[in-house]
């Protein structure tokens, strides 16, 4: 079965999704994720969805469910590039996605994603000094 | 109204629910719909197809291009001789399931489309039409 | 009845889940934890659940309760270790563990504990200055 | 389908809520269950069978291993002859207990399983079934 790739980029993983992704493509991604997740200690997962045309509530449950699991094990998720049209409707099907941290590209989603470390590693220094 | 005759689909596998949306863009398109609502109906058909599929065994859906006072149109007729639903009302409720789903299907697709209808027989089959309008 | 060992690390409590708990188990396991740290003034509690196979809503309760408890008497709890499988198959169940904070391995879990400690000592200092 | 002849456990106590959930796991592995779908059947197996001892007073529960359509699964059937449940629905619902507990059993291991049947009459006992496919 084919899978979509992940890509580690410093401390964080990348995924960008291009592909009309059927049901069990969706799932492998989230488990394939996942272990990435635990083996690599990535802090961070940042999943590209400029190029989806609908989100619909599967899949919106699996980027929900993604940053679930992510948050469990100690890595923050954010969703870039939502299109506008994608937006309008996943509010009308009712999906909410509150669960899902989202920014409109991927440099602002690793700013994102970096200021979250940065609060974290702040302490650190602070500690130190 | 004036319908070009329907193409049928058949829906028995995770990636017919892929073609069904390429299929429903295609002819959203061709209709001349915006955006936004091409988005809308291919959602719409995304989550009926998965219903069609997960819980009614299989099946499949009729799409036609439709034409009404100067408007064109898709709609959209999903059927299957699955178990049928017991209790509309309450299937079409947002956040009721009897599976793994969010339970916004069916209540989401009556709101992305501008018609919706549903029919089920308990032990015969369910039948959903959608339609969006340009 | 058999209990599981609690061990001090510096201002810390260490306890190794190795073996698949019964209930009572671990509501004694709560309980011991409890007056551990009460008695030794201890400021953090990682809980390493890297050897369990699964996590149950029972289990997640009691995590959810220690680390609600250990709150109360000014320690933190952090769980480190959760297998991949194990995150899915929580978020699936409905657990999500918002209570507890989490780190990919005991080294992480330490510099998360230290580093909170930190931020207090500085609230602290801050405010005697 | 066929099915294995199943073999009966009793739960009687909490130690034998984790002799359950052994016996799922070496079972999930020999139906060839992936590690995901063997951590989701042990888990919910743990919360159905802590509901029979807790709630039902006790029961038992049948590991099946089945076959259909070339698919191998595991199918866990627990029963108890305990109180009974009286609205199944509410029991169903996230966060509901008319105990401890989270009120996550009973929902989230449907979520955890491909197939979900339960049965409870008042009085008479609760019988709850949970199928894993591979
Ligand atoms: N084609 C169908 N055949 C039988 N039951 C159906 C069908 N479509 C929907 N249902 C029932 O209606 C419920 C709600 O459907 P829906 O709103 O789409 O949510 P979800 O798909 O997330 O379960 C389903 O869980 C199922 O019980
Ligand atoms: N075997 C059973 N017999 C009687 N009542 C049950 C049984 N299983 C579940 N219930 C009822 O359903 C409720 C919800 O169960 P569940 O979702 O597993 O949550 P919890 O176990 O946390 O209470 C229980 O609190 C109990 O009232």
């Amino acid at each position: 079965m084919e899978r979509i790739p992940i890509l580690a980029m410093g401390k964080a993983l990348l995924i960008t999704i291009q592909v009309d992704m059927h049901d069990r493509l969706a799932l492998a991604l989230e488990e394939d994720l996942t272990n990435r997740i635990a083996s690599t200690g990535a802090r961070g997962v940042l999943i590209d969805i400029s190029s989806l045309e609908i989100v619909d509530s599967f899949i919106g449950r699996m980027l929900d469910n993604i940053a679930a699991v992510s948050r469990v094990l100690d890595a923050e998720t954010v969703v870039v590039g939502m299109r506008p049209a994608v937006a309008i409707t996943l509010v009308e099907l009712g999906l909410s996605l509150t669960g899902v941290k989202t920014a409109l590209n991927v440099e602002r989603g690793m700013a994102l994603l970096r200021s979250q470390c940065a609060t974290r590693r702040g302490t650190h220094d602070h500690r130190r000094g | 109204m004036t319908t070009a005759e329907g193409d049928v689909f058949a829906i028995r596998t995770s990636q017919d629910v892929v073609i069904v949306r390429q299929e429903v863009r295609a002819r959203a398109v061709k209709a001349g719909l915006g955006l936004v609502d091409q988005t809308k109906i291919i959602t719409a058909a995304s989550e009926l197809a998965r219903n069609t599929l997960d819980y009614g065994g299989g099946g499949t859906v009729v799409m036609e291009a439709i034409e009404a006072n100067g408007r064109r149109g898709v709609r959209l007729t999903f059927e299957d001789h699955g178990p049928g639903i017991a209790d509309i009302e309450l299937a079409m409720k947002d956040g009721y399931t009897s599976g793994q789903g969010l339970g916004l299907g069916l209540g989401g697709s009556r709101r992305l489309a501008n018609e919706f209808f549903i029919e089920s027989r308990i032990g015969e089959g369910t039948k959903v039409v959608i339609t969006r309008w340009k």
